[in-house]
């Protein structure tokens, strides 16, 4: 018995130095979401937070990630975190569904003409052209529910295919659509940078659409932040978005920096991001990270259209002016 | 040989991998000569302490919760009638529940950090250290307790000093079954609430396709397991060494 | 004294239906000092009878008195020795013995005193630092006495102490019994199912009958002490007792 | 008969009572808890829904077939290693190094080498649930009277007769309860794989209703998926008793 209670005791004393290290009591903090891809900003913030005004000496921050925006969606209605990555549907479902209160306070990647778009791609040799070349076939999205999720489902109906009976989706993340690709796992999956860049190095897929084709301008994802946080503590949300406005401007500044911590947020070797980030081949940034809430109520009004989402959605509901970032 | 079993045994799963790889000759199944600079690396750049310090906390605290309520409820579970009438329906409901699928659900009420980690694996660990405590102490002989009563043992003095200990071999039964499960629960929540620790590096690895680095991560989950559950094991052994032993118990969970 | 008036037992069946009687209304007084041994088939509820006594199991009516009063649970004057020997198997010999004195709160030089004491009663003062596991059956019912007298109850109520052990054990345990008894003059109360080992320990043997166990015949054993064995196997007497006593059993059973 | 069934787990009862209650009161937000009643409705109701049986009949597939072949291999493995010296040795180290480990952790290897359909889930259900089965059936094996195989041998049997006519059903008794703890291993696996990589089954409805802030739909998979464990256990708790009376 003596044995047990000191194994106890030992265990307990074991205990006491593993739990993580609480913040710095004098310093508030924000507990900030992220995916990937394209959040060079936030990544800054995160790996160089030397190079910033507010981080780490006014206010500190959390860091959660997660797999893709519908997630990030629940943390934010389930008040796990304060601000975090969404795509226009997400935040929308969070409003209709989740019954949740936020702000749009600042942009990260969007899509326009010269630059690029997410896009679904096959192998070169394979017949599919079309929707209807795809009945019957295994296709990949990433996150369901997720930002692009929604535009293969418009773009599959509107070719005359319902996507609930006549194929089988898949959920598979950007990094592995190419190799499920030509592994002949599925017949067609969705392209984001770098894993677009990285898979036509290599050669061998063919697009077959991209979402610009149903929409441009398009926002992928933004920057949010639930609404009793920044009417609460707006001088939190005001120290965390001039940070943000200013890694934006930074990662567009020195492309370089954006690269090197992108390699380290993702492990993609630097080489490859070298060949596209933050070039007209990647995803248009505003260059001081503000929102183009134009964009994103063209895509409410098409999915509400669609039903896919169910209630009318007013961007101008969703806007805080004194702490999104201001065009300089 | 038996000392040893092991070592050989590991030798040849690794063999196996060795071959399996070279014949594949694909990159989402590297070989382990492959992935050993990448755990060197990992270790190498103390990269992997903070996700295995962040993992092993939320094992441990879920742990010492899951032991400091489920032993003494075990205990009385095993020798009040109308304790187990309480809790075994309740057991019997739970048991069958996926755990870690109610880490979402956990999420929306406790956060994305390790409070909701550390209740998952506290409800999934408590469930066997419950069941074999209340096994252990049900199954103690009645003589034993009667020789203590008689020496003028109060009925407090029964369950600490008399079935505590007797039920002990059992009682670490069930925890050694709760390490393997509190392992597996540890993954899964770090890998569907993504913040740090082995789970996530694990998925998140995955999910960036660096395979190598994958299969690095899942070597140290593998070694995590084997050294946890043997480490407890001989801590099992000098503590109920006065017992007989039993063959048949080997840990298996979900 | 020990007294027990009219004490009876019933049990009710756990899928409900008729209670089943195990004793009916067994009345007797236990001497000071005596040693008394209950004899009966196996199922005539004489160990329940023993636990009744002990306080480990209540009675469903009538009582045990012990000097008068009616007992409420175990006590310290009433020391166990089970067949199942029922030692504290994380405990050594020496721990085992010396429980019950910390828990009667025994200044511990004075405790170390009398286990030394036992252990050299028992002859098992080599084996104190052994756990019960490596010890063989004669030496744990040795160690289970040893427990017992430890505290010096004024009754030892044995049930079957040596019937899980081999004849030449049982022999030798018994003789070691019967000079302790004689040395300290304690109350025995003493359930057995063999006749002659009823015989050659006892003053005094009720006879139980079974289903309800009641008792039967309560037979004055009139044979000299201190007893040989080799001697009293021999004795008339006592392979007249021995008869008789059996075929008691065997119309009972 | 029914009351005293009621009275008997009163306390799971009281429980739901509780959930009940407290969902009602307004203290929580219908979106984090919703009343119990409320989800036993929307469970019968998804219980006569199309897609959602659809979606059923995927998950027990992989668990049944994944169970079968967790039995089957786990009872073939550990009754043929518990026979020879060799198999012995080789049995308990494979054991001590592979059962604690997580198996979960190997998913991301089975989807990458498996691809992403039935295979990978199955494969996962067949190597979490083996190790139950099979300890069993070692150690059941290990354990039979060598009398009754003395016996065996004298009366003329064989020797692969005596496995099969007395070792193994001297050993079921134990292989049945080894494979009633995978049976709800393998609901809880198939459960967490379908959730880890969603596509379809019930894992990926619960993902998707919690993606979606369905709440209450969150909760019907989990409802389903836990009876569905339930039933197994007793089922295979009731083929124990009829079949191995003797066995007590």
């Amino acid at each position: 018995m003596k044995l047990l209670r000191s194994a106890l005791f030992l265990a307990t004393l074991a205990l006491s130095p593993l739990a993580p290290r609480a913040f710095a009591a004098d310093l508030p903090t924000l507990r900030v979401g992220w995916t990937v891809p394209a959040e060079e900003a936030k990544w800054l913030l995160m790996k160089r937070p030397e190079l910033f005004q507010g981080i780490n000496k006014t206010y500190r921050v959390e860091w959660f990630q997660f797999q893709g925006t519908p997630p990030i969606a629940q943390a934010l209605v389930a008040n796990a975190i304060d601000c975090g990555t969404q795509s226009p549907i997400s935040f929308a479902q969070a409003v209709g569904e989740g019954d949740f209160k936020g702000y749009i306070l600042g942009s990260l990647a969007q899509e326009k003409a010269g630059y690029f778009s997410v896009y679904w791609g096959t192998l070169d040799g394979s017949p599919i052209r079309s929707a209807q070349d795809l009945k019957g076939k295994t296709v990949a999205s990433t996150v369901f529910n997720g930002g692009i999720y929604f535009y293969l489902l418009e773009w599959l109906k509107k070719g005359g295919v319902d996507p609930a009976k006549d194929l089988k989706l898949v959920e598979i993340p950007f990094p592995q659509v190419e190799d499920q690709l030509r592994a002949g796992r599925i017949a067609a999956g969705p392209f984001a940078q770098p894993f677009a860049s990285r898979a036509e190095a290599r050669g061998g897929i063919r697009k077959i659409f991209e979402m610009s084709e149903l929409l441009s301008p398009l926002t992928d994802t933004f920057e949010s932040c639930r609404k009793d946080i920044a009417d609460g503590k707006p001088d939190l949300i005001r120290a965390y978005m001039a940070d943000f406005k200013a890694a934006t401007k930074h990662a567009i500044a020195h492309p370089e920096d954006a690269k090197k911590v992108t390699s380290e947020v993702t492990k993609i070797d630097y080489a490859t991001l070298d060949k596209y980030l933050m070039s007209e081949r990647d995803f248009y940034r505003d260059p001081v990270g503000r929102p183009d809430f134009q964009s994103i109520q063209q895509t409410w009004d098409l999915f509400t259209r669609t039903g896919y989402i169910k209630q009318k959605m007013n961007a101008a509901d969703y806007q805080k002016p004194e702490l999104t970032p201001a065009n300089d | 040989m038996i000392r040893f079993g092991p070592l050989i045994v590991l030798a040849a799963l690794l063999a196996l991998w060795q071959a399996a790889g070279m014949a594949m000759r694909v990159e989402t199944l590297p070989t382990p000569l492959a992935v050993l600079p990448e755990l060197w690396a990992l270790f190498a750049s103390g990269e992997i302490w903070g996700d295995l310090r962040a993992s092993l906390y939320r094992l441990a605290a879920g742990f010492v919760l899951a032991l400091a309520t489920g032993v003494p409820l075990g205990i009385l579970c095993g020798r009040s009638a109308a304790v187990r009438g309480f809790v075994s329906p309740l057991l019997a409901l739970f048991y069958p529940v996926p755990k870690a699928a109610l880490i979402p659900i956990l999420m929306l009420w406790l956060g994305a950090g390790d409070l909701s980690k550390i209740t998952i694996i506290y409800l999934s660990v408590t469930l066997p250290i419950v069941y074999h405590g209340q096994q252990g102490a049900a199954a103690v002989e009645e003589k034993l307790v009667w020789s203590a009563r008689a020496m003028g043992t109060g009925r407090a003095g029964v369950l600490l000093r008399i079935i505590l200990p007797a039920s002990l071999p059992e009682l670490l039964l069930g925890v050694r079954v709760a390490i393997v499960i509190g392992l597996i629960v540890m993954i899964s929540s770090e890998m569907i609430v993504r913040q740090n620790g082995l789970g996530y590096d694990i998925f998140n690895a995955m999910d960036m396709a660096q395979y190598r680095l994958t299969y690095a991560v899942i070597v140290v989950v593998a070694v995590l397991g084997f050294v946890l559950d043997a480490t407890f094991e001989r801590l099992r052994r000098r503590l109920t060494f006065w017992a007989p032993e039993r063959q048949d118990q080997l840990p298996t969970g979900a | 004294m020990i007294r027990l008036d009219r004490v009876s037992k019933t049990y009710t069946r756990a899928g409900g239906g008729e209670p089943v009687r195990a004793l009916s209304e067994i009345s007797a007084d236990i001497a000071d000092g005596a040693f008394v041994t209950i004899v009966g088939p196996s199922g005539c509820g004489k160990s329940t009878l023993l636990y009744i006594v002990g306080g480990f199991v209540p009675a469903s009516g009538g009582a045990v008195l012990v000097e008068g009063k009616p007992i409420a649970g175990p006590g310290p004057d009433r020391g166990p020795v089970f067949q199942e020997f029922a030692l504290f198997p994380w405990k050594t010999v020496r721990q085992n013995i010396r429980f019950g004195l910390a828990e009667q709160n025994v200044p511990r030089a004075e405790a170390d005193r009398r286990v030394d004491e036992l252990l050299d009663l028992v002859h098992l003062r080599q084996y104190a630092a052994l756990y019960p596991k490596e010890l063989s059956g004669g030496m744990k019912q040795r160690v289970a006495i040893a427990r017992t007298l430890a505290y010096r109850p004024r009754t030892l109520l044995m049930d079957e102490p040596f019937g899980a052990l081999d004849a030449h054990t049982r022999a030798k345990l018994q003789d070691e019994l019967l000079q302790i008894w004689e040395r300290e003059r304690k109350t025995v109360l003493f359930i057995t199912h063999g006749v002659d080992e009823a015989v050659y320990l006892s003053d005094r043997i009720l006879v139980m009958s079974a289903a309800p166990g009641a008792i039967k015949a309560d037979i004055a054993v009139d044979l000299p002490r201190p007893r040989r064995r080799e001697e009293l196997l021999r004795h008339p007497r006592y392979q007249e007792l021995v008869i008789e006593i059996g075929r008691m059993m065997d119309t009972t059973a | 008969m029914i009351l005293r069934a009621l009275r008997s787990c009163y306390s799971v009862l009281l429980l739901l009572a509780a959930w009940e209650l407290f969902a009602r009161s307004g203290m929580v937000p219908r979106t984090l808890l919703p009343p119990v009643s409320l989800v036993l409705q929307r469970t019968a109701i998804a219980l006569a829904t199309d897609t959602f049986v659809a979606d059923l009949a995927t998950t027990l597939f992989r668990l049944l077939a994944g169970l079968a072949l967790a039995v089957g291999l786990g009872i073939a493995l550990g009754v043929i290693s518990a026979q020879t010296r060799a198999g012995r040795a080789i049995f308990e180290p494979l054991v001590r190094v592979l059962g604690p480990l997580p198996k979960i952790a190997l998913f991301p290897v089975l989807l990458l080498t498996l691809g992403f359909d039935n295979t990978p889930r199955i494969v996962l259900v067949l190597i979490d649930a083996i190790f139950p089965v099979m300890l069993a059936a070692h150690y059941a094996a290990r354990a039979v009277d060598e009398k009754l195989i003395w016996s065996a041998r004298a009366a003329g049997t064989s020797p692969t007769g005596c496995v099969l006519r007395v070792i193994l059903p001297a050993a079921m008794p134990q292989i049945l309860t080894g494979i009633r703890v995978a049976a709800v291993i393998a609901c809880v696996v198939v459960f967490l794989s379908e959730m880890v990589q969603p596509g379809d089954g019930l894992g990926d409805q619960m993902i998707r209703a919690a993606r979606a802030f369905r709440s209450v739909d969150m909760f019907v998979p989990i409802v389903v998926i836990s009876g569905l464990g339930f039933i197994l256990d007793t089922l295979l708790a009731l083929v124990r008793r009829r079949a191995l009376g003797w066995a007590g």
